[in-house]
Formats: structure tokens, C-alpha cells, sequence
């Protein structure tokens, strides 16, 4: 369970602006948006033995021939909870699959923001006439004789359907919202026309909701003949069983091991080179064995073992974009004292105090984390900016540790002496937990009257937990949700009426509520760049004074890979299903 | 065979005045002190009780709380023998001296609370079902048997699955599991002894339930549960350190199998020692109780105290 | 005849003890833990939750959810696993062919060898053999299955390179067909060498660090036993009719010695079933004892429920079949009580 | 003189099958070396019942187990004494049925292999072959074991396998000791297959198993089969089982104590020993049986003209069935000799209580004598007479000087200084005066 896992929603809208502003930010990162990634290569020592599915029995590694050559193999870190695009949870391991045996109206480009044709004949514009005057209406043409993978034709009817699906079942785990808020209707007028008429303009449609998973194609009579389409329930068939349009065909899948998947020779678009298969390896070191024995050609990669695969002959280390979605820990100013922890002592008052959040930022030790756990591939981030989106400047305010500074801010807000007692939950296993445990190290540190319990939850226990309102702890660290647009992150993790402000309460710490979310309001609406960027700094410099949050870091992708892979490419902006293994060969 | 008679040790009476059964105990450490394997059982828990004792004087206690990991984040995954860190550090800096001695701590404290709460919950269930008979026996036995049918660590790793991870809800899990034992030796007890004579004499003088319990049930029950509470000593930390693997404990503990579980994730890159060493005190702690567990069972044993 | 009796009186108590177990089980997941969490994510309203509740019947009173599940495991609906995401009935199959192969290799190894060495030491009593049979059974019985099975991976798997992990070659495992689930045997039946060796070459390390514990309480077993058997009269008499030593212990000794191992040999069963836990997690076996603990992590009560009753009613079943052996086996027995 | 060979002068004509000569066994204990049998001697005529009393732990079930080597080493130390046994082989004549030849044993004496029957040291002078079982090596051993001298144990229940069915148990001792003969009743003698004849000696492996259960070979084996279900049958309806065939298939423990014993008593006979050693045959078994055994023992001796040991802690029943008396004490014979004239006159004050115990009209309203004082410890025991703390009779110089059993009145032996005084005594023991 790494990062991105419960990533959540992921409206796009507006990601040619941070693909400008990623081109502009100069971070401590490099970066090649054209070849899409620092490559490092060097030479490295005897790699175990692995076998195919798991590490394999070939001993040395394999330096001239390339080990399954017929096939592709990523190796994933987690299992697919659900391969039915209407009810797979964002940024969950369904979409990896999806991506690949789904097709979509339109596409991204395999390496950035762009939008290219996919069942659609081409990229509505208002040009093309494909958007009306006024925004709201948007028509596409779909292509002659797509069929899927069971040989039901596709047509314009069936991407009717498919949509229309998704809004009946409106699953809650799903994605689903993103039809929900933005599409008003659906039409298929004739066979080759699908036409979908929005509540409000949106510019943002095409990128944030028609290229994402939930909007994927599937022939209606394949749905028909395996339970069609109930409200609220999902449906067995799909989502363990998927059968789409894409350039793979779904074969099988092996639970706790691997899912394989097939060419799709009759694939409107070009056909993928090598049939693939997915491995799925949660531990680490197992990934990590299995690339260096060229048993995989990509793994789902880590920061904190890039070490461990970087010299490693053979393999190669892309190094993309900041992922979209710090690691913090949330500051409660809402929980119910008597549902608290029995050992924590915290009073239900006690985040109101700026000082004290402030004091929290000033003792964490960011080194630690940055450097320790992310193994250097990460950095700190403003609030709440972070680095690849509008508004992000190297010169906007960021914590650092300044224990001196902690200790002061401690005794002023009165909690130096007596101390007190607070936990904090993550998830168990992963980057979330270190950082809590690089919490507690660097309070108890501080000053031995502070206690700080980390309590390592099941993610079943921990999303239950954050999913309740008020969530019944004052501390807990998680990833943000990835957003291409400052306004979702202002929005979200800021603003008092906000999701977030309202579950924390943070009307009861801000100096000034009302000042914030108007502001973020106003930002929000005004189109020139410019003019947004000076509110949000200003923002993020009040917020600074005011934290609601320990930003811990913002992670870099990365992504081991073979050399022998040819034709590697990554859309640097989304760690997961951002890997298109139809164009990759191998030799 | 007429050997036998000669060669026998004679057989403590049953419930004897207290001096037979001091000379029993006199015995008994003599056989002790005569058989080697238990002889290093002992000395391997003295050793370890010892470390766990003098912990803080062995090492730097973490503060505020001694029973989590130091962690250096400066000084991750460093190999044995880097200065400060003696057998190396974990992926989180933890220092593996400090998890190995301090695990000791732990688990000390985690085998002693399970089995004396086990101890105790057994005694009155085992009594109670002994005491009492017919239907409550019969329920208590039936309880018994279906705690008996779920295999011991699938069993008590539900149970801390469902009470969420954390080294107390282990104690809690394995109090579940370990209970059982001792309400069967402790009820197997009372029966047997209900059915000898002399108890019956007791009762005729108008002895209460009372005094027959703690002059008779009590002290002949005491060689089995010692035997049965030896040996979890060591099962408890074993299980115990096997549910902290598989990620029970709560997070950063100073806990054998906690480290294991976090050395695991290193060894493909080489770095053995976060799992080997922490690993291997588990092994020592159970192997010593096993050992002394085992050899008293032999000499305690009337079966085989006759073909000794 | 009495063992019938004793059958049919061991047949009536099962069902009270299975109930009893799922009671205990039930009440387990809806005491503490979060029967649906796994189902949710963090973005959902408590509207939503509470669809998503209502979808797994929570919202109903305990007693009828607790039928609903029970009807459920009878009928042969055993629910969502969130961690397969599949029913586990589907998953279920596969994964119990995994772990039955590894266990049943692991389990012939240690009764084949612990039958041998108990008995070379048993015969041996007192002298070397003896003590060093002795000493590995205790170590066996210390040995945590974890961090052999690490030690194992370091020196064969790291070190080496020599043993793999997981159970098979993705490819080669997909070249045959799988009418039985055990890899092995299907291997056989599609005549395929090379998957056989595959598979063999699999199970040595997972099976090694899942024989080690019970192979030692087989040896301690049969080795006591022997032990006292040895001692026995009709021992002598067999002596006294001139038979050779050979014949005297393999005849004679080591039959009735292995009566009183054989309940031993049921009762390690469930030693190995939870042993495949933690083996499976070490070797990345795809079986049901790594999908319980995935679903422990994961808090996916359905899966965990399954797993908890069926090794429980199956630890049941093999006990009574080998409690009924016994009795056959032993003709003395005293049947009943 | 050493009385190595039988004390008593040679009236009466019959060889002797075996000679115990100075026997000590020892055992080791936590306390101390135990002296369970310390010096033993005696002879058994060929034929004879030689009954061996004694209380519990008095060292007559060692001595009786010394003869098969039976007593477990270690605890148990062969401290030195030979057991010399004249083995017989079967009637070459009749095949061990019994013809004039043999005298109708089935046995016929083996010569001296050191003289060819001219006597010698080695024989001592006796002609007959002889061999020292406390020394012939353990697969030698084996060979007289079952087939020369047989045992029947105290507890059928014990001493029979419960695993194995009567038949198979009985099987076992043709298996050993009839192999040859086996095959050439089922017609087979001729036949060099090694499978059969390990199949019949019982050591074959698994696989060979196999291959006997397969067509070629089964037919024979089957045959094979039958012929020792004859041969058990035949044991079995010796003792008087009714329908053996059906017995045979039995387990031990679906038979009654008598039964079992019998069972036992015919797997004993099955060879036609020349020596059987029946240890407390009775005492298992309840008293209605007993007498029904010793009765069939009593029968079978005569037929097969075996000679028997008797060890009984049963004075009465020792006078019922046996020719002559040895009795023992503390791991000594303290007396022996002709039944008939140890009753009638004991000589030694230990014997005298044993017979004063035995509960008869003698005692009005049968009030038992029982002898005062208990065993004396056998760890280390002192140079005296063993008896010396229980004997009414004793003077100062039971207590220093350890007796020898030396021939007194008549034609038995007693070891007390009553009967055979040393010359330099102050003052002498005698059943006249009794000290206090």
C-alpha cells in the first residue's frame, strides 16, 4: 500500500496551465518533458535469483537476452479491488487495468497533458465544431466498426450506455461523481454521434472527466447478457471480468499473484507489440529483486528503495514530476474530547491556538523525511501550493525544523511545562506511518513531557476513521488528493466552508474565517493568472502564520524500469495509471 | 518386573503432609540440576531475564517511552558494526541492539501478564466446571472444546485483527487463546481428586469445599500447571512475536517480531541483519522455556519417572 | 460394534461446536473492527456510508445478520472479499489448492521424517542419537516459522540464488491446464516434466520452513513413545521367541508406538494450517493463509470470517477422523467419555 | 568341593540341560549397585520341573530371564556366573514327531564338538554339547531363543502384542525356527527363490511385498500362508483351545485370560523346546483358570518330555507340580532338593517359615505364620547371611560369616550353618535352641 493508492478524485481541468507551470518551475528535481524523465543508469552487481511470476530461477541476470520477450511485465504493489471503470476508486489499482482494456472518447498523450482522439474520430473543439457556441453541448463522432474484445460492435449507443450506467449504479466508493456534477444529458442520435449536453460550461470537461476511467466504453450487449445494470449494486461480471475495446484483452486474473492480459489483434488503433502481464507484488523488495533479474520490465517504484535498484545493471530510474499530492498530517480543531484515545490529553481546544500548530511545524523534522523516507525525492511545500501548480514559488514561505523556535512557541501557548498527550493514526506499512513516527521523534525529542502515539491502523480501521465526521483524532497523516488546480487544493485542505475546514473546524483556529474564503472564493473566479497567483501567495503566507497542516513533503515520481524496454514513456503528472504498456517493445 | 522395585524413585503420596512434598521439590531440583539440557534452559532464561532486568542499565533508555524504538533518522539501514549501532539499524534508523535487548523487556512483560492472566482465568473456570459438574461442567467443557477447534494463531489473529493493532490487544488476543490449557489440567484435577478417598474422609469430618481446595485440589494441581506455564513462557512470546510480524503491534514498538517484519523488507537488497538478529532471540527465548518446560515434564512425569 | 457408537456420539457433538465457533467468530467481527470499511474510501459522505452499509445488510439487527452470514456459509454464499475483490467462494478454490499443496507436502515430509528420526532415537534411548533427536525436536517446537523462512530466503533465495519464490513460473504455470488446483499433480496429469519440475522446485523452501515445527513434534512424539513401547512385556516375549532386533522394533515397537503419534500427527495439522500463514507471507504463496493475513491488514471481515470457519470446522473434521483411526487403531481403547 | 555341578550324588540317570554356575547380576541404580542375584547355582535334569520360590524381589524373575538374556543392560550388569544349557536338536528320524529313536521327545543330544562325546572339560565330562548362554554371541543366542528355550510370561495380557493378531504372533517363532520346514510342507524346499524364503523368515522389504501379492508369486505364497496356518493351528489345539482356526484370527485382547495363556503356552511350545521357562504362569489369572493351566502345562511337559523352570512365589502350587525345589532368597538359593523331602524336611529356618506360611489344616483355624521382618536391602549387602536379621535361629556367627550351600541330610542342599557348621565356631546355630 505506497502512495496514490486512495488518491482521489482527479479533475483535470486546467492541467495545460500546470504543464506550463511545470515547464516554468525550475525544482530541485530535474526534469525532461520531452524524453519525460532524468534517466540514471549504471552498472551493478549480481542480482539474485528470481522467477517469472515471482522472482526466477535464472541466476545471473540476464545482460544480453531479454527474459520473456514475448511478453510485458509490470509488477504492480497492490491488488485491484474492482476492474468496473463505474466502480473503481480513484487512483486505486482497477485503473492501471482499465487504462489498458478500456477505451475512452479521448486520451491524453502517453507523456503529458495533450489530448489525443480514442473511440471518438476526433478532439471536439469549438473549432470542429465539437463544442457548441456556449460550451455546454459537446458532440462526438464515434469510429466506424469498433468492436470489443467479445466481437459486440461499439457504437455510439453503447458510449451512451456506458455513461448512462455509471449514473444509474452511482456507486459511492466510484468516481462516478465526476458524471454526476458535470453532465446534464446523454444522446445518441445515430450510430456514429454521441452527444452529451453539460449542466455549465466547463472547460476543464474534456481533460478532468471524459479521459478518466469512469467515463470508459463497453458494449451494452455484453453488459445485458451478464447482469445488466442495477442502482447501487455492482456488478460481479465487470468488475472481475472486464470486456472492453482496448488494446488489451483481459485473460485472466490470479489473485495475490498476477493478471494477464492479451493482444488485441483486432484493435482499431495500432496493435500493442507484446501481449502483458501484470504481477501483483505488494512487497517491496520483491519489486525491487525482480527488475534487477529482469524478471520485470517496470515496477511500481518508491523513493524510499530507489537506492536500492539505483547501480543496478541494466535497469533504469525515470525521475518525473512532484506527484500531485503531499504527504501531511491533518491538525483537528473538531474532535469530540470524550472519543479521543483514553491515554491522550489533549483538550478539545487545543489546535485553536495557532502558536501550538505552529509550534508542531517548526519541531518536524522535515530532513528526516525528505531525506529519510523519500530517500531524497521529495521536497517541502507551501501551503497550499504545491510545487507544479499555479501560484507554486520557491519563495513562498515553507516550514523547516527550528526546535529553538518550537521550544518558544511551546512555552508561550502554555504547554511547555505540564505537556500533554496526543495521538496520531496513519496507515500501517507505509510513508504515512513513517512520517507519524518522524512526528513522534521529533516532539518527544523536543521536550520528554510531549508523548505522541502513533497508532497504525488497517486501512479498513483508518478509512473508516477519516471517513466520519468528526473524525475521532486530533492528529492523522494521509496523502492529498491530487489536483491539477490551486483552487481544488485552496478549496479543499483550506478554506473554513470547505470539505476539509468544515470536518476540522477550522472556522474555530483562523483569525479570520470570513477573510479566507472569500478570498479563496474570488481567486477561484478571476481568469488572469497573474492576478490569482498574487491572492494565493498572499494566501499561503496567512496560512503560513496559521497552519492548518504539516506539510511533510511532496514526492517525486519515480519508476524503475529494464533498459531493454524500448519506447518508456510516463505521463509524469499521475504516478498510477499513467504507464501505457501497448506502446512499449522489448530488445 | 521385580527390578523396578528397587530401582524406582518412590512416588510422592498424593496429597502428603507439606515435608514429602518439600522432599519432592528437593528432588526434583536435584533431577533438574542432574539433567543438562535443562540445566541450559535454565541458564538461557536467567540470561535473558537478566538482559530484560538490566535493560536500562545495558542501553540508553528512549524517552519518554523506553519500549519504542530510538530511531536515527540520520543513520537508516546502516550495516553491523557502524559505530552507535553495533548490529546495525533498521529502515527507519532504529537501532537493532536496542530492539534485541529491550525485545526481551517486551516480551518478559508480554509472557508474564498472559500467563498469569491465563493462569488465573483457568484456575476458576477449571474449578468451577471440576467443582460443580453436571450442566455447568458440561457447558464449560463444550466452551472449552470450541475454543480448542480454532487453531491457536489463526484464533488470535482474528482477535487482534478485529481489536486493531497494538501490543496490548496482542496480550488480550493471546489471553483469549491461552486460558483453555489450564482450565482442562485444573478441572482434570478437581475430578481426580474428588474421587479419592481421602477427600471424601475430609468431607466426613466436615471439611469444607473450601479448605479440601486450597489443602488438596490446589497443591496437586500445581506440578502440571507449572510444567503447562513454563512452556508458554516461551509459546506466548513465540505466537506473541508471530502476530507482531504478520503487523499487530503497534507501530515503532522495540519488539522481536516487529523488527523481523521490517528487516524482511531489506533483504533483497543484502541487509540481513534488522530481521537475523531480533529473529534469533525469539528462537533463543523459546527454545530455553521448551527445554526447561520439557525436562520437568520428564522428571514430574510418574510415566516416565519410572524409566528414569 | 462400539466404534460406530463412538462415531455417531463424536458426529452429534461437531455441529455444537461448529455453531459455537461461528457464534464466536460472528460476534468477533461485529464486537470491534469495521465490517465495511474496506469498502470505503475516504471521500464518501456519511450518506454514502451508510448506502454502503445498508448494501451489506448492517443496518438489520445482529441476530439477523448473524443468520443471514450463516445461511450465507451454508448455502455457499460466503460474501465479498474486498481484498480479492471477488466472492470468496470464487477465490476461495485456488487459493485452498495453494495452501493444501504446500501443506500436504509439508506434512508428508515431517511425519515421514519425524516417524524416522523419533524412532532411531526412540531406539536409541540415552545415547547420542537420543539426545540429539531430542535436541532438535525441542528447537523445532522453538523454531518461529517467520524467521526460519527469512533465514531461508537469505541464504537460498539472496545469497545463493538457488531456490525461488512464489509458487510457480507465471508462464510455465500458465502452459497447463489446472483441473485439481495442486500444482504438482495437475503438472502430472498434463504429463508436463517441465511444469512438475517447476513446481517441485517451488515447494522445497515454503515446505522445508512449514515441516520444520511439526516434524519436530513428530519426532518427540514417536521418540516417546518408542520409548515405552520398548519397555512393554510383549516386547520381550518377542525377544524370547528369537526374533532379530530388526524385527523385534519394526514389528513390535514401532506398530504400537505409532498409534498413540497418529493423534499427534492430527492435532499438527493444525499447527501446519496456521503455519501456512506466515510461510505464505515469507514465500508469496498465493494461498488462503496469505490472504487472511492480507485481509487482516486490510480489515476484510468477510474473507477473515471464511478463513477463521473453514479451517476450523476442517481442523475439526481431521480430528475426528483421526480420533476414529485411533480407536481403530488401538482396539483397547476405552470407547466413550 | 564347588558345587558347579549338582550337588547331590548321581542316583538317577538323566542328563542335565542346564547348569547355572555362580550367577550375579547386578543393577545400577541412583542408590547404589543393586545385587538382584548374587551367586546363584543350580542344575535342571532333562525333563524335569525345577520350581524357583521365592518372595518378590527376591531375584528369581532375573534369574529366570538371565537363561534368554532378557534383562535390560544397562541398568542390569552381567557381574559374572555362566549359564551352561546342553541344547537338543530334533529327531533327524521323525523329524521332531516322536519315534523310538528319540524316545519319543523328537530331540535327539547333540555331541561334544571339543570331544566328540568322550567328555571333556568343556562338557564337563557330560559328552553332550554345551554352550554358555550368558556368552554365545547374540544371533546364536537368537537361535536357541523360541526354538530350545522357551518362555511364558506372568501377564499374557502384557506379553502378547496387541497390534497383532494370535496367529501372526505365533507365526513369528515357526517364521524363525521352521523356515525350512515351512517351504517343504508347502512343497517349496526345493524352490531357491530368496523372495519366498525372506517371506517366510518375515524380511522381506515394502516393495517385495509387492511383488509377492502379484500373480507369479502369489499362488505360492498363498500356499505358504496355509502351511503355517496349519502349524498354528496345530500349537493352538495342543493347549486345548477349541476351534484354533478361528481363535487364531483373534486379537489378544478379544480373549479371556485363560485363553491368552494359552495362547502363550502353545506359542512356548510351538518348537518343542528342550527347556521352558514359565515365570508366574498363574498368577495373572484368576483362580478358577489356574489350575485348569498348570494342569495343561503340567500335561504338555509330559508329552513333549521338556524340561521346566517354575518360578513361583506359590509354595503350594511349586509342591502340586514340580520334581525338586530351589529355594530363593535376597538373590541366593538358600535350599534345594526333592520336592517331597524339602516339605517334609527343611532344613533351612528361612524355607521352614515359607512352608509354616503356606495356609493348611496344620494351623488350627488357619491363623497364618508370617516371617518377621522384611527383605533385607540388596544394595551392597554385607558379607553375612542374608537372612541373618529375620532368623530366629541366628548366633553371632550368621552375622560375620556368609553360609555356602552345601548338601545336607538326604539329597538336598541348604546354605545355613545348622546343617553344615564351619570347624572354628564358638557357638552353633540349631532349630533346638532359639535365641532372642
Amino acid at each position: 500500500m505506497k502512495l496514490g493508492r486512495n488518491v482521489g478524485a482527479r479533475p483535470l481541468w486546467a492541467v495545460f496551465l500546470v504543464m506550463a507551470m511545470v515547464m516554468a518551475a525550475c525544482t530541485g528535481t530535474t526534469t525532461d518533458t520531452t524524453g519525460g524523465g532524468a534517466d540514471t543508469t549504471t552498472d551493478g552487481g549480481e542480482a539474485p535469483a528470481t522467477t517469472g511470476g515471482e522472482p526466477s530461477d535464472t541466476t545471473a541476470p540476464p545482460t544480453g537476452g531479454v527474459t520473456n520477450p514475448e511478453t510485458f511485465v509490470h509488477a504492480a504493489d497492490d491488488e485491484p479491488t474492482s476492474l468496473d471503470p463505474a466502480q473503481v476508486e480513484a487512483g486505486e489499482g482497477g485503473e492501471t487495468v482499465i487504462l489498458q482494456v478500456y477505451d475512452r472518447l479521448v486520451e491524453f498523450t502517453p507523456d503529458g497533458p495533450d489530448l489525443i482522439p480514442g473511440i471518438a474520430t476526433e478532439v471536439p473543439s469549438t473549432d470542429n465544431g465539437g463544442i457548441s457556441e456556449d460550451g455546454t453541448v459537446y458532440t462526438f463522432t464515434i469510429r466506424e466498426g469498433v468492436v470489443d474484445h467479445e466481437g459486440n460492435p461499439v457504437d455510439a449507443t453503447d458510449v451512451k450506455y456506458s455513461w448512462d450506467r455509471a449514473l444509474t449504479m452511482d456507486l459511492p466508493e466510484s468516481n462516478v461523481g465526476l458524471l454526476a456534477d458535470t453532465v446534464a444529458s446523454t444522446e445518441a442520435p445515430d450510430a456514429s454521434t454521441f452527444v452529451v449536453t453539460l449542466t455549465q460550461p466547463n472547460a476543464a470537461f474534456l481533460n478532468s472527466v471524459v479521459t478518466q476511467s469512469v467515463a470508459s466504453i463497453m458494449s451494452e450487449e455484453f453488459v445485458e447478457a451478464n447482469g445488466g445494470v442495477e442502482a447501487g449494486t455492482p456488478n460481479e461480471v465487470i468488475a472481475t471480468n472486464p470486456v472492453g475495446t482496448g488494446p488489451y484483452v483481459f485473460e485472466a486474473w490470479n489473485r495475490g499473484e498476477n493478471m494477464l492480459f492479451t493482444v488485441n489483434e483486432s484493435y482499431w488503433g495500432t496493435p500493442a507489440n507484446l501481449d502483458l502481464r501484470i504481477e501483483i507484488v505488494p512487497d517491496p523488495d520483491v519489486r525491487v529483486l525482480g527488475v534487477r533479474a529482469g524478471d520485470y520490465d517496470t515496477i511500481e517504484t518508491d523513493p524510499s528503495f530507489v537506492g536500492d535498484i539505483e547501480g543496478a545493471e541494466g535497469v533504469t530510474v525515470f525521475q518525473g514530476e512532484f506527484l500531485l499530492e503531499p504527504i501531511h498530517i491533518g491538525f483537528n480543531l473538531n474532535y469530540p474530547v470524550d472519543q479521543l484515545p483514553p491515554e491522550d490529553t489533549v483538550p478539545a481546544d487545543f489546535f485553536y491556538d495557532p502558536l501550538i500548530r505552529r509550534a508542531f511545524n517548526h519541531a518536524f523534522d522535515y530532513e528526516a523525511f525528505v531525506n529519510g523516507a523519500l530517500g531524497g525525492f521529495g521536497a517541502p511545500t507551501p501551503f497550499y501550493l504545491p510545487q507544479g501548480v499555479l501560484g507554486y514559488s520557491e519563495d513562498l514561505p515553507v516550514y523547516s525544523q527550528d526546535l529553538a523556535m518550537a521550544e518558544q512557541l511551546f512555552r508561550d501557548a502554555g504547554v511547555w511545562d505540564e505537556g500533554f498527550t496526543v495521538s496520531v493514526i496513519a496507515e500501517g506499512g507505509n510513508l504515512f506511518e513513517i512520517a507519524a513516527l518522524v512526528l513522534k521523534d521529533s516532539l518527544e525529542g523536543l521536550n520528554p513531557n510531549f508523548t505522541v502515539n502513533v497508532l497504525a491502523l488497517a486501512e479498513a480501521q483508518f478509512d473508516e476513521a477519516h471517513a466520519s465526521d468528526p473524525v475521532p483524532y486530533a492528529l492523522w497523516v494521509k496523502n492529498a488528493d491530487p489536483f491539477a488546480d490551486p483552487h481544488a487544493f485552496q478549496s479543499e485542505y483550506m478554506d473554513p466552508e470547505g470539505n476539509w475546514g468544515q470536518v476540522h473546524g477550522m472556522a474555530n483556529g483562523y483569525q479570520d474565517p470570513e477573510t479566507i474564503s472569500s478570498m479563496i472564493d474570488e481567486a477561484s473566479v478571476i481568469t488572469d493568472p497573474a492576478e490569482r497567483e498574487a491572492i494565493y501567495h498572499e494566501l499561503s503566507a496567512m496560512f503560513y502564520d496559521d497552519p492548518m497542516w504539516i506539510i511533510a513533503g511532496n514526492e517525486v515520481a519515480v519508476m524503475a524500469y529494464r533498459d531493454w524496454v524500448q519506447g518508456f514513456v510516463m505521463n509524469p503528472l499521475w504516478p498510477r495509471p499513467s504507464l501505457k504498456f501497448a506502446l512499449f517493445d522489448k530488445g | 518386573m521385580a527390578v523396578d522395585a528397587d530401582v524406582r524413585a518412590p512416588a510422592a503420596p498424593l496429597a502428603g503432609a507439606l515435608g514429602t512434598r518439600l522432599r519432592r521439590f528437593g528432588e526434583l531440583t536435584r533431577e533438574v540440576l542432574r539433567n543438562p539440557t535443562t540445566m541450559i534452559g535454565l541458564a538461557l532464561i536467567v540470561g535473558m531475564i537478566g538482559m530484560a532486568i538490566f535493560a536500562p542499565l545495558l542501553i540508553e533508555p528512549n524517552t519518554p517511552n523506553p519500549y519504542q524504538m530510538p530511531r536515527d533518522w540520520g543513520a537508516l539501514n546502516e550495516p553491523p558494526g557502524t559505530p552507535g549501532h553495533i548490529l546495525g539499524t533498521t529502515q527507519q534508523g532504529g537501532d537493532v541492539l536496542y530492539g534485541v535487548i529491550w525485545g526481551a523487556r517486551t516480551s518478559l512483560r508480554l509472557s508474564l501478564i498472559v500467563v498469569s492472566i491465563t493462569v488465573v482465568i483457568g484456575l476458576i473456570v477449571g474449578s468451577l466446571a471440576g467443582f460443580l459438574g453436571g450442566k455447568i461442567d458440561e457447558f464449560l467443557m463444550r466452551l472449552v472444546d470450541i475454543f480448542l477447534s480454532i487453531p491457536e494463531l489463526i484464533f488470535a489473529l482474528a482477535i487482534a485483527a478485529v481489536l486493531g493493532p497494538s501490543f496490548g490487544n496482542i496480550i488480550l488476543a493471546l489471553a483469549a487463546v491461552f486460558w483453555v490449557k489450564y482450565a482442562r489440567i485444573i478441572r482434570g484435577q478437581v475430578i481426580h481428586i474428588k474421587q479419592n478417598e481421602y477427600v471424601d474422609a475430609a468431607r466426613v469430618i466436615g471439611d469444607s469445599s473450601l479448605r479440601i481446595y486450597s489443602k488438596d485440589v490446589l497443591p496437586n494441581s500445581i506440578t502440571p500447571v507449572v510444567v503447562q506455564a513454563t512452556l508458554d513462557m516461551g509459546n506466548v512470546v513465540l505466537i506473541g512475536a508471530t502476530l507482531s510480524f504478520i503487523g499487530l503491534a503497534e507501530a515503532g514498538l522495540a519488539e522481536w517480531g516487529v523488527l523481523v517484519s521490517q528487516g524482511q523488507a531489506g533483504i533483497s537488497a543484502g541487509r540481513w541483519w534488522a530481521s537475523t538478529f531480533p529473529g534469533l532471540m525469539v528462537f533463543v527465548w523459546a527454545l530455553a522455556f521448551n527445554l526447561v518446560g520439557d525436562g520437568l515434564r520428564d522428571i514430574l512425569d510418574p510415566r516416565t519417572e519410572t524409566k528414569r | 460394534m462400539q466404534i460406530r457408537d463412538y462415531v455417531l456420539r463424536r458426529m452429534m457433538v461437531l455441529p455444537i461446536l461448529i455453531i459455537g465457533t461461528s457464534l464466536i467468530v460472528f460476534t468477533l467481527t461485529r464486537v470491534g473492527g469495521s465490517p465495511i470499511g474496506i469498502y470505503l474510501s475516504h471521500e464518501m459522505t456519511p450518506e454514502e456510508v451508510a448506502e454502503v452499509e445498508q448494501r451489506y445488510g448492517l443496518d438489520e439487527p445482529l441476530p439477523v445478520q448473524y443468520l443471514t452470514w450463516a445461511g450465507g456459509m451454508l448455502t455457499g454464499d460466503w460474501g465479498w472479499s474486498g481484498v480479492a475483490a471477488a466472492p470468496v467462494r470464487q477465490v476461495f478454490p485456488d487459493k485452498l489448492g495453494a495452501t493444501m499443496e504446500l501443506a500436504v507436502a509439508a506434512g508428508i515430509v515431517a511425519v515421514a521424517l519425524g516417524i524416522g528420526l523419533g524412532t532411531y532415537g526412540g531406539a536409541r534411548r540415552d545415547r547420542l542419537p537420543d539426545h540429539l533427536t531430542r535436541v532438535f525436536s525441542i528447537s523445532g517446537a522453538a523454531m518461529p516459522i517467520f524467521w526460519f523462512g527469512i533465514l531461508l530466503l537469505i541464504v537460498f533465495w539472496v545469497g545463493l540464488g538457488w531456490a525461488p519464490i512464489g509458487r510457480s513460473d507465471a508462464d510455465i504455470f500458465q502452459s497447463i491446464a489446472h483441473p485439481t488446483g495442486l500444482y504438482t499433480v495437475d503438472a502430472v496429469l498434463a504429463g508436463s516434466w517441465n511444469a512438475l519440475v517447476d513446481a517441485i522446485w517451488h515447494l522445497i523452501l515454503p515446505a522445508i520452513a512449514l515441516g520444520f515445527g511439526t516434524t519436530a513434534i513428530i519426532t518427540r512424539m514417536m521418540r516417546s513413545s518408542l520409548v515405552e513401547t520398548m519397555g512393554e512385556e510383549y516386547v520381550d516375549a518377542a525377544r524370547a521367541k528369537g526374533l532379530p532386533e530388526k524385527l523385534v522394533l519394526r514389528r513390535h515397537a514401532r506398530r504400537n508406538a505409532l498409534i498413540p503419534t497418529v493423534t499427534v500427527i492430527g492435532l499438527s495439522f493444525g499447527f501446519l494450517l496456521q503455519g501456512t500463514v506466515v510461510v505464505e507471507i515469507i514465500f508469496r504463496w498465493p494461498g488462503l493463509g496469505r490472504w487472511m493475513a492480507d485481509a487482516v491488514l486490510r480489515g476484510d471481515q468477510a474473507t477473515i470470517m471464511a478463513y477463521v470457519m473453514f479451517t476450523s470446522v476442517l481442523f475439526l473434521l481431521v480430528n475426528l477422523v483421526v480420533d476414529v483411526m485411533y480407536a481403530y487403531l488401538d482396539r483397547r481403547v476405552v470407547l466413550g467419555a | 568341593m564347588t558345587f558347579a555341578s549338582a550337588p547331590e550324588p548321581a542316583v538317577d540317570t538323566a542328563g542335565t540341560v542346564a547348569s547355572v554356575v555362580g550367577l550375579r547380576v547386578h543393577f545400577e541404580s541412583k542408590a547404589g549397585r543393586v545385587h538382584a542375584v548374587d551367586g546363584v547355582d543350580f542344575d535342571i535334569r532333562d525333563g524335569e520341573t525345577l520350581g524357583l520360590v521365592g518372595e518378590t524381589g527376591c531375584g528369581k524373575t532375573v534369574t529366570a530371564r538371565s537363561f534368554l538374556r532378557l534383562v535390560p543392560m544397562p541398568p542390569g550388569v552381567h557381574a559374572g556366573g555362566s549359564i551352561y544349557f546342553r541344547p537338543h536338536v530334533r529327531c533327524s528320524n521323525c523329524s521332531g514327531l516322536g519315534c523310538d529313536v528319540c524316545a519319543g521327545t523328537g530331540r535327539l543330544p547333540v555331541a561334544c564338538g571339543e570331544c566328540a562325546g568322550g567328555g571333556c572339560p568343556h562338557c564337563d565330562d557330560t559328552g553332550f554339547e554345551t554352550i554358555d548362554l550368558s556368552r554365545i554371541p547374540e544371533r546364536q543366542l537368537r537361535e536357541i531363543r523360541g526354538d530350545r528355550i522357551a518362555m511364558i510370561f506372568q501377564d499374557p495380557a502384557k506379553a502378547l502384542n496387541p497390534a497383532l493378531t494370535v496367529r501372526s504372533q505365533i507365526a513369528e517363532v515357526f517364521s524363525q525356527h521352521r523356515s525350512d520346514e515351512v517351504l517343504e510342507l508347502a512343497g517349496l524346499g526345493t524352490s531357491r527363490n530368496p523372495l519366498l524364503r525372506r517371506h517366510v523368515s518375515q524380511t522381506t522389504r515394502l516393495f517385495e511385498r509387492w511383488l509377492l501379492a502379484l500373480p507369479p508369486m502369489r499362488s505360492q505364497r498363498r500356499r505358504i500362508e496355509q502351511v503355517i496356518d496349519g502349524m498354528v493351528a496345530a500349537a493352538l489345539a495342543e493347549t486345548q483351545i477349541p476351534n484354533p482356526a478361528k481363535v487364531m484370527q483373534r486379537y489378544p485382547h478379544e480373549l479371556s485370560g485363560g485363553m491368552k495363556q494359552r495362547a502363550m503356552i502353545a506359542q512356548a511350545l510351538a518348537c518343542n523346546p528342550d527347556l521352558l521357562i514359565a515365570d508366574e504362569p498363574t498368577t495373572a489369572l484368576d483362580v478358577t483358570v489356574q489350575a485348569r493351566i498348570i494342569e495343561l502345562i503340567k500335561q504338555l511337559q509330559v508329552r513333549h518330555e521338556s524340561a521346566v523352570l517354575y518360578i513361583s512365589h506359590d509354595l503350594s502350587l511349586v509342591r502340586r507340580v514340580c520334581d525338586r525345589v530351589a529355594v530363593m532368597y535376597a538373590g541366593r538359593i538358600v535350599e534345594i532338593g526333592p520336592t517331597e523331602e524339602i516339605f517334609a524336611n527343611p532344613l533351612h529356618p528361612y524355607t521352614r517359615g515359607l512352608i509354616a506360611a503356606i495356609p493348611s489344616r496344620a494351623h488350627d483355624r488357619g491363623q497364618l505364620v508370617a516371617i518377621k521382618g522384611t527383605v533385607p536391602e540388596l544394595i551392597d549387602p554385607p558379607p553375612s547371611c542374608r537372612f541373618v536379621q529375620r532368623c530366629s535361629y541366628a548366633v553371632s556367627i550368621c552375622g560375620e560369616i556368609d553360609p555356602e550351600l552345601a548338601s545336607g541330610p538326604g539329597r538336598h542342599a541348604a546354605a545355613c550353618f545348622i546343617h553344615n557348621p564351619p570347624e572354628d565356631a564358638a557357638e552353633l546355630p540349631s532349630f533346638s535352641r532359639v535365641t532372642t
